[in-house]
């Protein structure tokens, strides 16, 4: 047998159906035991990636699709979110982006530019694909005893 | 409850374009109450709403984010520019009613150094003062 | 532009992801103005679709998917639900099972048959097919009422 | 809100191995509240409850469904075999508190004809007495 269970979900890149994908997700992780912070987590860092494939992969015309794909593993959930529009160099744009820091004077402060920063932060393991479109890798573990708590409400 | 009632807390349940945006203006104040789910679909609506405020010189601005159960970076932005714009006016914005969670978020992308943010934390006080 | 918005969620062939399934579907539904009651009804008959798929398409070990797949229209939803499991003969079974009447023995009620049933009542239009496994196409209509407050609401 | 309650609540949110079964009984009766979602994933805890009972002749049973927020084929199949079982032994099961969408369920199917179905409809009952 496979160590884990594998879900799928494909959705067209418009804004209306990533709030279905989040909470696609969030009942997914809910399965495996994760803490309600850690859930929230995982709602925003997936959705920052969907939501990204929406704005930037596809021109407007395209009608593009967004693949949402989660592996569901007793003790950590992967997440990969993969579209299949225009690529650009993550690590390039990880320069240019990030959070803001105190000194920054206001009326410069970005618009944006913090989706890629906050999905780094949120999860444990991130990995950026970019041919042809991106492909977005993230792995979140479960805290320990949780796993155990979570054993334990199963098997009662 | 009604069928409309049930709908709506249904349609709330399965977070979808929820979103509610209530604007007090009242001279050179501003109270904005913020609830549901900010993502790129409700964001929009936000930044419509904050953008339909007259601003003024030296404007107080609070916006009030207890209600507001889901929020990411498409929000940040839209606060951000809001922040900006009232700024530009040598106005004040405060953010207020925050759960952990949320004054989290701010803290993580360095927002809550920049911005003046109050936290919902009338338990933690409690303690604190006892 | 198609017509619709098509959506697919893949899940493997387990009791705990119809849940998940389900919550996926109501959230689908509720973006293109199905009533509360309505949407209870794609609820409970795409359950028995997918519970279908699970009780009866595999056997244990096979480890086998299910793939729900949605078609949104303005004032539709099609569900497919898709299994590559055991095939079945519907005409056949649909004279076995269905709804019970008044007169029947309470020692001889029939634990279970009520699935297609189900489906055949709270959907609009249902077909069955039965080859590589069963896929079952349910579509359910938008009332005329809410199709218009849906666009005053979506404007406004 | 403690983190278990939140995350009690959560799980109640999104539907996820949400079932409760509480079972009183007392001499002939038996009195069991079942509340959160019944399907493929929670049918069998609740059979399992339910078979867990003592069966005796001429035994009351009540099954109260008021917090029941889904159901579909699966809970009818438990239920009707509870039904049986005790049936078989010249007892009566008695369901209360079905929601109107519940209830519906049970008519659909033949079930409200068979079985002893108490709705919860309070305001209606009001309507009807004055
Ligand atoms: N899926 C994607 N397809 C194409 N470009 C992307 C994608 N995701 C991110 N990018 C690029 O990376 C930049 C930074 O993304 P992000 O940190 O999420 O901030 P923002 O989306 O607010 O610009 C984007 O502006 C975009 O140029
Ligand atoms: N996806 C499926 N794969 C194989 N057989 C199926 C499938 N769906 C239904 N069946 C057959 O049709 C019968 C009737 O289904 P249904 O009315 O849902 O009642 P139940 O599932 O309670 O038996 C099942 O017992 C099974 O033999």
């Amino acid at each position: 047998m496979k160590p884990f269970d594998y879900v799928e979900i494909r959705v067209p890149a418009k804004p209306q159906y990533v709030g279905v994908a989040r909470l696609t997700i969030s009942g997914l992780a809910s399965r495996i035991g994760f803490t309600y912070d850690d859930i929230e987590d995982l709602k925003i860092a997936s959705s920052e990636a969907i939501t990204n494939a929406v704005q930037h992969a596809y021109n407007e015309a395209d009608g593009g699709e967004i693949v949402v794909g989660c592996a569901l593993y007793p003790d950590k959930i992967e997440i990969m979110v993969a579209d299949h529009g225009k690529s650009f160099n993550f690590e390039e744009t990880k320069e240019k982006v990030g959070p803001y820091n105190e000194q920054q004077e206001v009326q410069f402060l970005r618009e944006g530019g913090l989706g890629l920063y906050l999905i780094e932060t949120l999860m444990d393991e991130v990995k950026v694909h970019h041919q042809e479109g991106v492909t977005v890798f993230m792995t979140k573990y479960v805290e320990e005893k949780r796993v155990e708590d979570n054993v334990e409400n199963i098997s009662s | 409850m009604s069928e409309y009632k049930k709908w709506k807390k249904f349609m709330n349940g399965v977070y979808l374009m929820n979103i509610e945006v209530v604007l007090k203006e009242e001279e050179n104040f501003l109270k904005a109450f913020i609830g549901g789910e900010i993502d790129v679909l409700t964001a929009p609506i936000l930044r419509e709403k904050l953008t339909s405020v007259q601003l003024k010189e030296g404007m107080h601005a609070e916006l009030n984010l207890s209600d507001v159960s889901y929020m990411d970076s498409t929000g940040l932005g839209v606060i951000v520019a809001f922040f900006k714009n009232i700024n530009a006016k040598n106005g004040h914005v405060k953010l207020t009613g925050l759960s952990a969670r949320l004054k989290r978020l701010f803290d993580i992308t360095g927002l809550g150094e920049i911005m003046d943010i109050e936290t919902d934390v009338k338990v933690e006080k409690n303690y604190e003062t006892i």
